[in-house]
């Protein structure tokens, strides 16, 4: 049951990687994106993170995507030009893009050869609870900081994007 | 305590008056301060002595000590023995005269106060040298002499000839003065102290290979001052100096000092044979060297420097040979009859107006009989005629030669006959055949002649004074017998000499030059001193010059230590250069370098491996 | 208020006097400058006949570091020798100084006090503040604050009892670093040989007085560091590397002698003559004999007096004819005869004529070289020979010969302000030549104590490679 | 095999109670805008217009479906498809009922339980915005577009304080599963988390109720697709079926937000007061009221079918309300009453609320979400929080 | 039915990761290339939450809330810089917006 889960949404989300990188129009690499972030909140589910899950779909999918959304349509910059795809660029990219591939995998095969098998039930340590318990006490001070790194961006996004008040 | 400090004092007084007031004291007045520090001094010597005694063993005042650097103590000390005190009164005897002459012979050149105060204070230095109880004080007065000695070369200061000469003089000199304080280095590391009362007592039990180094080194010292083999190149160049100053310094005294330090340290040399043979040879080889080209100068004062130079070589032969008192008594007599020969050339320049080329000379026999015939004592006794000074010192010391290596008497008395026909040939020259030339002489006046008369009965007389039995108690005497056949046969060869000079230039005038001719390539050799100054100055003096001007100063200096400095700097530069070529500007190739940089990261991690399993 | 802190600190509140003065009227600035540089000469020679004094206060109590300050034999002379040619220096630039007159004459007397600090401060971090005042390496900080981390003093005579009690034991490769350390500092001022190239450029550009204070003063801060600092405290590295050091000295001495052969500019000829002279100091100081530390100290004292003296005259000449080059002179004697005798006398001293002051050191440095080791003392004396030619062949080009026309209008002989300058200088010489006995024995007093230091804890016994030659064997033993 | 059966029956029974509601839902709506505005509303189409929402249904499905050509085919229409689906899937994790002995099956009214309940809601709601913001873009109409783009941003904006509101109460029942919130809550009144003692959460109720009425753009908060100013809002180009999508999407989001609150601060199924008390009696009380009240309308008919239609609504209430009395029928139907109820009258004040308030301008909108609730609702957490330590 | 090798998570993550760079170095326009830093976080996302499977701990899970964060934080700023170029170059091409070109 878990395998056939596991591929299907990792499928989903390899399509859906490709789709971000190949499509021309900014819209529908977003949307592509979103069914990424979906499919990886479903893995996180299988990976017994519900939390992380949840807060992946709110975060990522619900807010972060849709200001991408929203910039997009926006600018309504429509479609990359075609032009100026230097073939040697393709040549040297894809065959580098395998090695890159190969070069991760190998190392990640190389640290874990015997990792252990993932079940649905395997691992529920990732409910909101322990998170939070984990994350008020541990890791306090980075929680602060983080809180600070976004009240830094809200500044730093609307003193940006504010139109200058002529 | 006989105030020996004195002797010299008197002298330095009279340099600081005349040097610091000379300017405003009239010409009297300085000549009086000169004669009267160096008569001064005379008279005290002459006190001195008589006081002494007989002096059998050296008698020794100290002053005050000089430096002290842990063990080693150099103290002002002076002392006398039977050396010191010929050496006393040959020094300031011959030194007054000089001194009453030059009165004569520089009242009209400029500079007067300064030549007086210069010629006093070369007579301080000199009276350190030979008082000096420790070879450092030796030292001093070795250096101060060669100081003097720069200063009355170059007296004519605005001639770059004489600056030249004064400085060449200055330089071969300290080279010997080189070779002289490594001496005195090694005697104080195997003595432990430079007193001659400390030293040459102990010279006996210290290893021979280490006196012998002492002895060679001390013999450079002696060839630097003495005009030797090696180092005699700036004597004949020295007679640009006033004829004064070549009388009392390249003749009587100065020069002398090299054999009177050899004597002094004959304890060392006796114990470092090795040494002592290669004084004799120096010595010999010097004396037939000068006197070969001595023949074929036409300048009056370069036929005399190069006899010097050959006489000082027979003296270093007497000490080679053993025979340190003959080397002595040779000195003495030289210091006479040397003394007049220069004094006498001065006269016969004095009454031709500067005019020194024998060529230009002639039949002056009876236009300046007076020098004419004070110059003919000189010349017999240089000649070796019996009776006289030349005669008694010169005999003596080839006997010694001869009792120590047959083959040096025989050169000896090749030397001796070639110095009778040069000196002869001069006298011939200058004196002899009708008048060349558009001078007409006058006599000198009487201050120039009386010394001169003194001198000549010197020469005459200076034989009978038998210096050797005098300094007997010094050094013993070799009792070789006193082989009649020798003496004759060096008796004839000087007569030889004089014969065929005559004949060269009084019978047959036309004679020599045909000589010369015949000789062609040899008398050219001969004439131009072996072209030997050339030859020191394009092997020493033109590479070291050139070499520091363009190898070390240029080179080293500029090239590397400062390039090196530099080239840092543009290291830099070009490394900043090739950094900058990644801020291209362009964020793609940013990307690039983020992407190979991660990469680099996964390989280093996929490669080093381990991490948390 | 001893004397010493007295004679130590006049020189700061001077600077401080002087620079309150109004700018407007320099006449007045110089004569209190000169004024208070011959009071605190005054001063200073009271400190030559006192008992020698010590001041010792905490300064900074947290880090140990005390304000203590002593005089011995070596630093003696070495504070007279700067007291008494600050005065010369006033008076040397009288008029040659024109522009901000003020300043320069209160640097001169911060430079005096900065001199004076080097000379007698004991505390190793007081000596680098006052090292400071005139010039600092980098490194030598850095082996300074090592030196604190381990001994958590900057006190010298604490570190040596330390040092000789073996409280601070430093082993070998660590003594090592810290006297290269140290001796690299102290080389650059000393100018050993690879490090002068910047002496004589300095000299160019700085004016008389300034030439006259960084000459006679400010090379000797060196060679006092390595006598004072890098021997005692690190003997066995000083013996180790010794021999290429004194290699280092002779080349100096040599190549000084012969490039300054050849220099065109009069300035840069003394320099590297002084290239060569410090050789000589060096060359005495690693001999680690009693003769050759005495002769290095008192070869300072006398380079000090004898080239200082060279300068001022250089800088009479170039206040008359404003030129350096030597072949801008010629014939000075015969419009100057003075002048030229007083540069000839100060010639032959630097030449080393015996009477005169270079002799003593010269000879006592060759001494001390002859018994550590005969073949450096034979290449060593071979500088003698070559500072003869030098010298000589300058002063024949400058002075003798025809006076050209461009020379003859620029030139008079000396006037009083420049004799009182040159005179004290002549006579130091002249005393210093003849009666050294009166500076020596404090020398050598403090030398021995050195020597003793290098020597106490000599682990092993240097054994100088091969140079000993075969037949000196057991000349050169008798250290 | 056995759960996945009874998961399926339950997915059935819910769905299709869940269509029904939505179409009658419209039906109520009109029916109580129209008396508001003290007209009829539908009566023509079955009884009292009971059968016009099948009509509506039967109209849109039957209207041409055309696809604008200067549309984006592709997000033209995904954009209905993602409003519906996120509208409709919050609804499987709400708890309708407590646990119920069916068959001899133990089950929950309720399709399934995440302990991560509160946040899958919270998730949903948000991709909700896709659909409309994409509507808007993908129509390519400048009205469209405008009208999109405000309507997500309303819905973002309001989505914060909902979701701070939404904190408090978990507070209380410090669990993020609806069922054991619903649990947590006592069984009367004051044990709902509204009034629960520690920190009643009052404010809260109030806040996630007025977020809740912008999450559905319902009228306060409709400026989007009011029609008088931006046509139809995001989608004026869409007819027929995708349409229809969107106006289902919006009636499910007001099921689910008035379903939440109801969990949240009303005690889901938990009864006013407890069951000892005779709480089950209230229901078929109320049932018994309403079929006197259609009797009485039925003998007074205003209009002439009432005479007909009433009597029968009459006895349909009161045959429910003897059902009730039965206990077995009780204990099952019970909670879903309490739960109905409770969801049923807040349906009712968003109809209220349509019927009576201005709509808001857009900049008073977004002004009042950030300047004004925001802060209440941080104010409100703090608070609770507080109390919540202390006690 | 056994579960899915741990493996299999990483090599996954480790696709995205790669499809992101591809994205990151290939695309023109900044807001793909910006949408693929966020693909590349997510890949990173994923790897955190299979490691913290693994090894049975929370702290992947705490770190990938941080990334989450960073990531929001970053993507405001970015999209705002994007806006502001917008405004300012008219163009969303990467390669034209290189004042900074030496």
């Amino acid at each position: 049951m878990d395998v056939i889960l596991f591929l299907a949404f990792a499928a989903i989300a390899v399509v859906c990687a490709v789709n971000v990188v190949v499509q021309t129009h900014p819209i529908s690499s977003a949307l592509s994106l979103i069914g990424v972030m979906g499919s990886l909140a479903v893995l996180y589910l299988l990976l017994g993170a519900e939390f992380i899950a949840m807060a992946q779909v709110i975060v990522y999918a619900g807010a972060i995507m849709v200001l991408f959304v929203f910039v997009i349509m926006l600018l309504n910059a429509g479609a990359e030009s075609r032009r100026g795809r230097s073939l040697t660029a393709q040549l040297l990219g894809i065959p580098g893009f395998f090695a890159l591939l190969v070069l991760l995998s190998y190392t990640v095969l190389r640290l874990f050869p015997d990792a252990a098998h993932v079940k649905f039930g395997g691992f529920t340590g990732g409910s909101a609870k322990d998170v939070g318990k984990l994350l008020f006490t541990e890791y306090l001070l980075p929680f602060e900081l983080t809180s600070v790194l976004i009240l830094i961006a809200i500044v730093g996004a609307v003193v940006l994007a504010r139109k200058e008040l002529e | 305590m006989q105030h020996l400090w004195l002797i010299p004092v008197l002298p330095l007084l009279g340099f600081l008056l005349n040097g610091l007031f000379g300017r405003r004291l009239a010409k009297g007045a300085v000549t009086a301060i000169a004669l009267g520090s160096v008569l001064l001094s005379f008279a005290w010597v002459v006190k001195t002595l008589v006081g002494l005694g007989a002096l059998e063993t050296a008698y020794i005042e100290r002053y005050f000590t000089w430096f002290q650097s842990g063990d080693l103590r150099v103290g002002a000390d002076l002392s006398v023995d039977r050396l010191t005190a010929v050496m006393l009164l040959v020094v300031t005897g011959v030194g007054s005269l000089i001194h009453i002459y030059a009165v004569g012979y520089m009242t009209h050149e400029g500079g007067y106060y300064r030549f007086f105060a210069y010629l006093n204070l070369f007579m301080f230095f000199m009276l350190v040298l030979v008082l000096g109880a420790n070879f450092l004080l030796l030292f001093v007065g070795w250096e101060g002499v060669g100081l003097c000695s720069y200063l009355l070369i170059g007296f004519y200061f605005l001639k770059k000839s004489a600056t030249d000469a004064g400085k060449k003089a200055f330089i071969v000199n300290r080279i010997g003065d080189f070779g002289f304080s490594l001496a005195m280095l090694l005697i104080v590391i195997t003595f432990g102290s430079l007193d001659f009362g400390a030293v040459f007592p102990a010279a006996a039990s210290k290893p021979e290979s280490t006196l012998t180094l002492i002895g060679l080194l001390l013999l450079l010292g002696a060839c630097g001052k003495s005009a030797q083999a090696p180092l005699y190149v700036w004597l004949p160049d020295a007679m640009e100096g006033p004829t004064p100053v070549s009388a009392l310094i390249h003749a009587a005294t100065m020069v002398t000092a090299g054999v009177y330090m050899v004597a002094r340290s004959s304890a060392i040399y006796l114990h470092a044979h090795a040494a002592q043979e290669m004084v004799a040879y120096i010595g010999l080889g010097t004396a037939v060297f000068a006197a070969t080209i001595g023949l074929a100068q036409n300048d009056i004062k370069k036929v005399f420097a190069y006899s010097t130079v050959s006489q000082l070589g027979y003296m270093f032969l007497g000490l080679g040979a053993g025979a340190f008192s003959a080397g002595i008594f040779h000195l003495v007599t030289h210091a006479f009859f040397k003394a007049l020969l220069f004094l006498g050339a001065g006269s016969v320049i004095h009454a031709l107006e500067g005019e020194q080329d024998l060529r230009h000379m002639g039949g002056l026999r009876t236009r300046i009989p007076v020098t004419f015939w004070t110059l003919a004592c000189a010349w017999v006794a240089i000649a070796g005629i019996p009776p006289f000074a030349g005669f008694h010192s010169k005999d003596a010391i080839l006997l010694a030669a001869h009792h120590h290596a047959p083959w040096m008497y025989w050169v000896g008395v090749l030397t001796a006959a070639m110095t009778a026909f040069y000196v002869s040939r001069a006298m011939f020259l200058a004196f002899f055949g009708e008048p060349r030339g558009h001078h007409h002489p006058h006599e000198s006046p009487p201050v120039m002649t009386a010394p001169l008369a003194v001198l000549a009965l010197l020469s005459l007389a200076g034989g009978f004074l038998d210096v050797p039995k005098f300094l007997e108690p010094l050094f013993p005497l070799s009792e070789g017998a006193h082989d009649f056949a020798l003496v004759a046969i060096s008796v004839v060869a000087g007569l030889a000499g004089i014969g065929l000079a005559a004949l060269f230039y009084v019978v047959k005038p036309g004679l020599a030059d045909a000589v010369a001719n015949a000789l062609g390539g040899l008398y050219t050799l001969v004439y131009n001193k072996y072209f030997v100054d050339e030859l020191y100055d394009a092997a020493v003096v033109r590479p070291v010059e050139t070499g520091s001007r363009e190898a070390l100063w240029k080179g080293v200096d500029a090239g590397l230590i400062d390039g090196a400095a530099n080239g840092v700097a543009s290291i830099a530069r070009a490394t900043g250069g090739l950094l900058r070529l990644i801020q291209s500007g362009n964020i793609r190739s940013y990307a690039t370098w983020v992407v190979f940089g991660s990469i680099l990261v996964l390989v280093a991690i996929g490669l080093v491996g381990g991490g948390a399993r | 208020m001893n004397l010493l802190t007295l004679v130590l600190f006049a020189p700061l509140a001077g600077f401080l006097a002087v620079l309150l003065l109004p700018g407007g009227n320099p006449a007045l600035i110089r004569r209190v400058t000169l004024s208070l540089s011959l009071a605190i000469f005054a001063a200073s020679l009271g400190l030559a006949f006192g008992a020698p004094q010590a001041v010792d206060q905490p300064w900074i109590p947290s880090l140990h570091i005390r304000f203590h300050v002593q005089l011995d034999g070596l630093s003696l002379w070495l504070v007279l020798l700067s007291t008494f040619l600050t005065p010369i220096a006033v008076l040397v630039s009288w008029k040659h100084i024109d522009r901000r007159v003020k300043e320069y004459y209160a640097f001169l007397l911060l430079l005096e006090f900065g001199l004076a600090g080097v000379f007698v401060s004991m505390d190793l971090f007081l000596f680098y503040v006052f090292w400071e005042v005139s010039l600092v390496p980098m490194y030598f900080l850095m082996a300074i604050l090592y030196l604190y981390t381990k001994a958590a003093t900057f006190d010298y005579t604490e570190l040596m009892q330390m040092l000789a009690s073996g409280r601070l034991s430093l082993n070998p490769a660590e003594q090592l670093w810290l006297f290269l350390a140290f001796f690299f500092a102290f080389a650059i001022k000393v100018p050993l040989f690879p490090l002068h190239t910047w002496l004589p450029d300095a000299h160019v550009e700085a004016p008389t007085a300034g030439s006259v204070m960084l000459a006679s003063v400010m090379l000797k801060m060196g060679t006092y560091g390595i006598v004072r600092f890098c021997l005692p405290m690190f003997p066995d590295a000083a013996r180790r590397c010794a021999d290429w050091i004194v290699a280092l000295a002779i080349i100096g001495i040599v190549y000084g002698a012969l490039v300054s052969m050849v220099q065109p500019n009069m300035k840069k000829l003394v320099a590297y003559s002084s290239v060569s002279h410090l050789g000589f100091v060096v060359l005495g100081t690693f001999s680690f004999t009693q003769a050759g530390l005495d002769g290095a100290v008192y070869q300072m004292l006398n380079h000090g007096i004898s080239t200082g003296a060279l300068f001022v005259l250089v800088g009479f000449l170039y206040e008359r004819r404003h030129s350096l080059e030597i072949k801008d002179y010629g014939g000075v004697s015969t419009p100057a005869p003075w002048l030229s005798t007083v540069f000839l006398i100060t010639t032959l001293a630097s030449i080393g004529l015996p009477t005169l002051n270079n002799f003593v050191g010269e000879y006592l440095v060759l001494q001390g070289a002859a018994q550590a080791n005969f073949r450096w003392a034979v290449f060593a004396a071979l500088g003698v020979i070559l500072s003869a030619c030098y010298m000589l062949w300058m002063y024949q080009r400058a002075f003798y010969g025809e006076t050209p026309e461009t020379v003859r209008s620029h030139m008079h002989d000396l006037s009083g302000r420049e004799w009182a300058a040159i005179l004290p200088l002549l006579v130091m010489m002249v005393w210093m030549g003849v009666a050294a006995q009166t500076f020596l024995p404090r020398v050598s007093e403090s030398t021995s104590v050195i020597l003793k230091q290098t020597t106490v804890n000599v682990r092993f016994q240097v054994q100088a490679p091969g140079l000993r030659g075969r037949g000196l064997g057991e000349v050169a033993n008798a250290r | 095999m056995e759960f996945i059966v009874i998961s399926l029956v339950k997915a059935a029974i819910v769905a299709a109670v869940l269509m029904t509601t939505l179409a009658y839902l419209q039906w109520v709506e009109r029916k109580v805008i129209a008396h508001i505005q003290l007209r009829m509303g539908p009566s023509r189409v079955g009884p009292h217009g009971l059968l016009q929402p099948l009509a509506d249904v039967i109209k849109l499905i039957t209207k041409e479906d055309l696809i604008p050509p200067h549309v984006n085919k592709f997000f033209y229409l995904l954009a209905p498809f993602l409003a519906v689906t996120m509208a409709l899937l919050s609804i499987s994790v709400i708890p309708f009922g407590s646990e119920v002995e069916l068959f001899g099956y133990k089950t929950w009214m309720q399709m399934t339980d995440l302990n991560v309940g509160v946040l899958f809601v919270l998730a949903v709601s948000s991709m909700g915005v896709y659909g409309i913001a994409l509507a808007g873009w993908a129509s390519n109409n400048k009205y469209a577009l405008l009208g999109g783009l405000r309507s997500s941003a309303q819905m973002i904006s309001y989505e914060l304080p909902m979701s701070l509101a939404i904190a408090a109460p978990l507070l209380l029942a410090n669990t993020l599963s609806l069922r054991e919130i619903v649990q947590s809550q006592g069984d009367h009144l004051f044990a709902w988390s509204i009034f629960k003692l520690p920190a009643p959460q009052l404010i809260s109720f109030v806040i996630f109720l007025i977020a809740g009425f912008a999450e559905t753009n319902r009228v306060p908060f409709d400026l989007p697709e009011a029609e008088n100013e931006l046509v139809a809002g995001f989608h004026t180009e869409y007819s027929s079926m995708k349409f229809a999508a969107f106006f289902m999407a919006e009636y499910a989001n007001m099921v689910t937000v008035s379903c939440m609150t109801s969990i949240l601060f009303l005690g889901g199924w938990q009864p006013l007061f407890p069951v000892s008390l005779g709480s089950n009696f209230v229901a078929p009380a109320l049932f018994a009221l309403g079929g006197s009240l259609c009797l009485y309308h039925g003998l007074h008919p205003a209009r002439r079918k009432d005479r007909y239609t009433l009597p029968v609504f009459a006895a349909i209430f009161f045959g429910i309300a003897l059902a009730l009395l039965a206990p077995p029928v009780a204990r099952v139907v019970m909670p879903l009453f309490w739960f109905a109820a409770k969801a049923g009258f807040l349906l009712f004040c968003f109809i209220w609320v349509r019927g009576t308030l201005p709509r808001f301008r857009y900049d008073q909108l977004m002004g009042f979400a950030w300047k004004f609730l925001f802060p209440v609702a941080v104010l409100n957490l703090l608070v609770t929080s507080l109390l919540v330590a202390v006690f | 039915m056994t579960g899915v090798p741990l493996s299999w998570y990483l090599i996954l993550s480790a696709l995205l990761f790669a499809l992101g760079v591809a994205g990151f170095l290939f695309r023109r326009n900044i807001i793909t290339v910006f949408m693929s830093i966020e693909l590349m976080l997510n890949a990173v996302n994923l790897s955190f939450v299979a490691f913290s499977y693994q090894l049975k701990q929370v702290n992947g899970h705490i770190f990938t809330f941080f990334v989450m964060v960073v990531a929001a934080a970053e993507a405001a700023v970015g999209l705002a810089i994007i806006l502001t170029v917008f405004k300012n170059r008219e163009t969303l091409n990467v390669d034209e917006v290189n004042s900074l070109k030496n």
